[in-house]
């Protein structure tokens, strides 16, 4: 066994010898294996694209990228995130795409000296009393994208709302980021299973009910099914779809099809957004990888820019850690999104658009923009957290 | 006239546990004199593996009985680390009692919670067999699992993380080398442990219960009795492997205890070998290295992982034990021909 | 009374709609070999399950030294002194000769919950447990393997178990089934030997032999016993004849 | 709850139990007969869906993809059980466990790099798109048409199995495996057969599974686990037992979901399967004596 252990490290030292010196290194921990695996790979993808484009360096020094597989188990991303810092000694960890995966690698990184750049997770929990100077999170708090569309639904005074999320933090955050701005009647607020496959119950349930819209929050294949499911009750015309992107983006649309055309998603970046560096983001993506890139790719692309930018701004020097941590706060680059900045808790101020999916020239679903629902949007825990300097 | 029989499986278990033991052992220095820590990690983590594996092969291998709950008394150990390591950090009591992050108040509390749960547990789903008992206790541990997420207070699906220092009486075990020997002399304790008992009269009455449950009755031995105490005895030590993995990784989540997982813990003692007490302990490092090591190499590591399971299950019979015992017998023979 | 080990009383067994255990009254004396002999599907099988307790009975009682046994369960009818060898052969595949004897002396010695001393190298369970296998001589095989013995040696083993649990009574079921004629006379040879130490009801095929080993035969037919007698009574019967012998 | 909720949510949890039975009848008949605890049969239930999906998206049709799904799944199957696991009929369940364990981690990853990483989409026919009326409900034609098709199917395979030789064989061998095998009939043939056939059905479910849920890798697990959950509440062997468990599993799980709190829902039918097993060890219909 020992051997197994012994011959397990050389492998790794012989891909590792060959990397030219001082690179940054950039860990890059995510979900790649199970049904959670294609979060990852449009992580990934996203964050490569901004890497090569930029010849594949960080703050004009050559850039390494040690990936990791979490498999969705906290356990298993807490590992490869010890393997990250203590073998492969990487400066900046990205990528995580669950919160909890999140929750259990940020302590041990940060108390190793490592930057952490969310590209994806936003856990209340780091936006608020645990806030971290090493902490940044380019990416979105979860619950702000909900709180955008509650406030959206309570402007224009729709009466009665049907809530629908899996039961898990996540899932009660939205929610609960959705009644922050939302004060109308909610006749119903479901939790079902996390993985859950039929939806027939539910769909039976909020017909009797006869809300005036259901906003719900179902990531991936739960996001699928249940609007297929929904589209199939012919509930879709009647009762609107309303739901944070990441229930309705490119993750899942392609799946879903014209099931989803009519439903409402709150956003700050979608595939239609009229500006030059997101036009030429959506270009290069569906060149490169052959389909529309989804918010999360965005957030990753942004994110790889935002630390060149940061990068670059103090020479690539990164090993200061104080002047690196100045150099992200006080970001400037030319983020896909429009407007970027970081708030004192290091989590993003950010703008929220009304989206509605549609199809576009080549009768793929999309988000089309619709209207502007909140400017300079923050998240609810700022006020939480004290910054240590 | 049994002598010879005795001293040949003492020599068939006692010098491979010694070996995996010895093996072990060194792994921090190997990790210090190449200046890699990061294997201390991975050999903790094998250890603790190790021993749920091995803990719970003794209802599995010897007892006949192929439990899918035991992720369950797995993360029961690991959230008693966690709960009331919580406690402490929040100073809020807990019930009559205050919190501790001392292992020497916590690993018994551990020990107690799961014995009574896995009594209970183990009482009702022995009352089915075979295929039927898997599948019993594959509801007992969703019941655990979805229990644990209903946990709100404590993290529920995100998990609770320790953020006191772990000690056991007045060590400070958050060392990571000192918390590696610490779960060794676990994992010896329970290779000792699971030793001695399948060989006792004990270990009798249950290795032939699993075997042919007609002729034990028929000598007059009720073995529901001898199941249900193997099957708690398993179920202690593995929520003690889970209460060094909560501990060790400050850290226990929902996930710890999945369904998913138990199934690893049985392919790990499987791919290991149930036919001898060390084999899992092999399929553990197996399964956690392999696992590492794959997943460094390609996103599709899961395509090569199962190959290889199914590669191995199909040409060994016995597991990896079985191709450690044919290359030792190997090289025995070729030193007395040579 | 005090001579009866044995006794059942209107003994009732339906299988859906078979009756495989009809009104069936037997006693069986201290220190005698009973045989019990009947046709293919008569029923004696099933009645030595019922005996041992693997199968309840839907009525009648049973009594085992004047205790009613009948909602016993079979382990604790075991420890009361029944020991059974079963008609197909049922063993422990990877334990050896002695460790079956040794598993019937423990059984016998109280209860087993005894985790730490290596039972194989117990002084306590070894020496009669190799006594039981000396007895039906498998002294050089102590060593094997269930899995690797022979059928007559699985047979012999089978008697082993039975005689280590020193029970008051022995349910034969069958011990010769399957053997060549040497084997056979040896098993003969054995049962005459063990049948002065214990109370016996046997099953047995085999005529010659049961004739030449039983004080008592019982014919059951269907089952129902339709007569009890010495030997010779039973060889002349016309009854048995016209019921059983008479093809 | 009103009456037509009630009545609504019973046809839901009955489709769904008819799902279940379509991916239970196999299984329960090959670790029945085969004494085979085939971990494989959700691979095969999502190789039936991504067959279908794959076919409708190269020709359109979605009855072709409903007839190419089966065959594809037993395809799969067949091939599945002749190079590898026949092998392990005769052996330890843990072994089989092992290497249906591997097989699983090895068909999804295999899929993952045809297919890619995207769920695929499958669209439903316009004829079966829209809802009909039952009793005051709109409900959907595609799920009446499962429900229909299930039932159809499982009164199919009830004929099969209680009135034709091949089903008394199957019926034989599931409660009595050496008789079975001294009937002389070519073992292995049948075997290779039933197992196919078994795979089939469950291609069949997920290609009906299909427009409903996402076609994607690892979508089998959860069905399989639910399949499990049904075989042996059932009693491992016995077509009636599935029949019966697979509607029970479907109606208690749509109804927990509706009536319990999250937690409680989620667990409903392992408490239910705890209870049942608790009082009949060896489920509700045992084939084997």
């Amino acid at each position: 066994m020992k051997k197994l252990i012994a011959s397990a490290f050389v492998l790794s030292l012989l891909s590792s010898a060959a990397i030219a010196a001082d690179p940054v290194k950039i860990g890059f921990l995510s979900t790649f294996s199970g049904p959670g695996g294609q979060l990852g790979q449009e992580l990934l993808d996203g964050f490569n694209l901004a890497l090569e484009e930029n010849g594949k360096t960080i703050g004009g020094r050559p850039v390494e990228i040690i990936q990791g597989d979490d498999q969705a188990k906290p356990d298993v991303g807490r590992q490869a995130a010890d393997k990250m810092i203590e073998r492969d000694k990487v400066q900046i960890m990205t990528g995580i795409n669950f919160s909890n995966v999140m929750l259990a690698v940020a302590k041990p990184a940060l108390d190793a000296g490592a930057f952490i750049v969310s590209s994806n997770a936003g856990p209340s929990q780091y936006a608020g009393a645990q806030c971290h100077p090493h902490f940044f999170a380019a990416s979105f708090q979860n619950d702000t994208a909900s709180e955008a569309m509650g406030l959206y639904l309570q402007n224009k005074g729709v009466k009665k709302m049907y809530l629908l999320a899996p039961n898990y933090p996540a899932g009660k955050d939205f929610l609960a980021g959705f009644k922050r701005f939302y004060k109308g009647q909610i006749v119903g607020e479901v939790y079902t299973t996390f993985g859950q496959l039929d939806y027939a119950a539910e769909i039976a349930q909020v017909r009797a009910a006869n809300p005036d819209g259901v906003y719900f929050f179902y990531p991936g294949g739960m996001g699928i099914n249940f609007v297929k499911q929904y589209n199939q009750a012919g509930l879709k015309k009647t009762i609107p779809l309303y739901g944070p992107s990441f229930s309705l983006d490119q993750t899942v649309l392609p799946a879903i099809g014209d099931a989803a055309v009519g439903a409402f998603a709150s956003a700050f970046w979608a595939e239609s957004f009229d500006n030059p560096a997101s036009k030429k983001f959506v270009a290069a993506f569906e060149a490169k990888y052959k389909r529309i890139p989804s918010p999360n790719a965005a957030d990753a692309y942004d994110t790889a820019r935002l630390i060149d930018a940061a990068a670059k701004s103090i020479g690539g020097k990164i090993e200061d850690k104080a002047a690196f941590r100045k150099a992200l706060e006080t970001v400037k680059f030319d983020s896909v999104r429009g407007k970027f900045r970081f708030n004192t808790n290091h989590f993003p101020i950010q703008d929220f658009y009304l989206t509605e999916i549609v199809k576009d020239a080549k009768g793929r679903p999309v988000m089309a923009v619709r209207e502007k629902i909140d400017s300079d949007h923050k998240d609810a825990y700022v006020d939480k957290c004290k910054m240590a300097n | 006239m049994a002598e010879p029989a005795t001293n040949l499986s003492r020599l068939r278990d006692v010098v491979p546990t010694l070996l995996i033991l010895a093996a072990l052992a060194a792994t921090p220095m190997v990790a210090l004199a190449i200046g890699d820590p990061f294997i201390v990690k991975v050999a903790t983590r094998v250890v603790i593996f190790a021993i749920a594996a091995v803990a719970l092969n003794f209802v599995v291998g010897y007892g006949g009985l192929v439990s899918l709950c035991h992720a369950g008394f797995f993360g029961i150990g690991g959230y008693v680390v966690g709960i009331l390591a919580w406690h402490d950090f929040n100073a809020e009591p807990l019930w009559f009692m205050s919190g501790t992050s001392d292992l020497a108040i916590s690993l018994p509390a551990a020990i107690l919670l799961s014995a009574m749960i896995a009594t209970i547990v183990g009482a009702i789903s022995l009352r089915t067999s075979g295929p039927y008992f898997l599948m019993i206790t594959l509801a007992f541990n969703q019941m655990f699992y979805y229990g644990a997420i209903a946990l709100q207070k404590y993290g529920g699906d995100d998990g609770l993380q320790i953020m006191s220092t772990i000690t056991l009486g007045p060590l400070d075990v958050s060392n990571r080398y000192r918390f590696f020997y610490l779960a060794l002399a676990v994992l010896a304790l329970t290779l000792l442990l699971v030793g001695r008992f399948v060989d006792s009269r004990f270990g009798m009455v249950l290795r032939a219960s699993s075997k042919n449950e007609t002729r034990v009755i028929a000598v007059g031995v009720d073995p529901w009795l001898y199941r249900l105490a193997a099957f708690v005895v398993s179920a202690v030590l593995t929520a003690v492997a889970g209460a060094l993995l909560a501990a060790g990784q400050q850290f226990i989540s929902p996930v710890d205890m999945g369904w998913d997982r138990s199934g690893d813990l049985v392919v790990m003692a499987v791919l290991g070998g149930v036919g001898v007490v060390w084999g899992p302990a092999i399929g553990a490092a197996a399964f956690v290295v392999l696992e590492l090591v794959l997943s460094s190499w390609t996103t599709h590591w899961q395509f090569v992982f199962g190959l290889l399971i199914v590669l191995i299950v199909v040409s060994l019979r016995g597991g990896l034990a079985d191709l450690a015992q044919t290359l030792f017998a190997r090289r025995s023979g070729e030193a007395k021909h040579g | 009374m005090a001579d009866v080990i044995l006794a059942v009383d209107r003994l009732m067994k339906s299988f859906g709609g078979l009756r495989a255990t009809n009104d069936l009254s037997l006693e069986v004396l201290r220190g005698e070999c009973h045989a019990i002999i009947g046709p293919n599907g008569a029923g004696k099988t099933t009645f030595i399950s019922q005996l041992q307790g693997m199968l309840a009975p839907d009525a009648g009682t049973i009594t085992l030294n004047g205790r009613d046994i009948t909602g016993e369960p079979a382990h604790r009818r075991a420890r009361l002194g029944i020991a059974r060898s079963f008609q197909i052969t049922s063993l422990v595949p990877d334990f050896s000769v002695l460790d079956h004897a040794a598993l019937a002396v423990q059984a016998r010695l109280g209860h087993s919950f005894r985790f730490w001393k290596n039972a194989r190298r117990d002084p306590a369970l070894v020496a009669p447990a190799r006594e039981a296998v000396e007895t039906v001589g498998l002294a050089s095989r102590e060593n094997t393997l269930a899995r690797d013995l022979s059928h007559g040696e699985a047979r012999q083993l089978e008697l082993a178990i039975a005689i280590a649990q020193q029970p008051k009574l022995l349910l034969l079921d069958e011990p010769m089934a399957g053997m060549g004629r040497k084997d056979g006379v040896a098993m003969t040879e054995l049962l005459a030997r063990l049948k002065r130490d214990y109370s016996i009801i046997l099953i047995e095929h085999d005529m010659q032999a049961v004739f030449s080993l039983a004080d008592r035969i019982s014919v059951l037919v269907a089952g129902h016993i339709i007569k009890t007698g010495a030997p010779e009574v039973i060889r002349t019967d016309p009854d048995v004849r016209a019921a059983y012998l008479g093809h | 709850m009103t009456l037509s909720l009630i009545t609504e949510q019973l046809l839901n949890g009955v489709q769904l139990g008819v799902m279940l039975f379509l991916m239970s009848a196999g299984l329960t008949l090959v670790f029945g007969i085969m004494n085979f605890i085939n971990l494989t049969h959700g691979s095969l239930y999502m190789i039936g869906a991504f067959a279908g999906a794959a076919t409708q998206a190269a020709t359109g049709s979605f009855l072709l993809a409903m007839l190419v799904a089966p065959l594809v799944a037993a395809a799969a199957g067949l091939a599945l059980e002749t190079t590898l696991l026949r092998r392990f009929y005769g052996r330890d369940h843990l072994d089989q466990v092992l290497v249906t364990f591997g097989s699983i981690l090895a068909l999804n990853e295999a899929t993952r790099m045809i297919f890619g990483l995207t769920p695929l989409r499958m669209n439903l026919p316009p004829a079966l798109s829209g809802h009909v009326d039952i009793a005051g409900i709109p409900y959907p034609t595609f799920r009446l048409a499962i429900l229909i098709t299930g039932l159809i199917v499982a009164g199919l395979l009830y004929l099969v199995i209680m009135r034709t030789r091949i089903g008394m064989w199957v019926r034989a061998g599931a409660s009595n495996r050496p008789i079975a095998s001294a009937m002389g009939v070519n073992v292995p043939l049948v075997f290779a057969a039933l197992f196919g056939a078994g795979a089939a059905l469950a291609g069949l479910a997920g290609v009906m599974a299909g427009p409903i849920l996402s076609v994607q890798v690892g979508m089998g697990e959860p069905i399989l686990i639910l399949a499990l959950v049904v075989t042996v509440i059932g009693g491992v062997g016995s077509i009636r037992g599935a029949l019966v468990a697979a509607l029970l599993v479907g109606v208690v799980d749509t109804l927990g979901r509706v009536l319990l709190t999250p937690a409680l829902g989620s667990m409903a039918i392992f408490v239910m399967m705890a209870a049942i097993l608790a009082f009949r060890p060896k489920g509700l219909f045992p084939a084997h004596g």
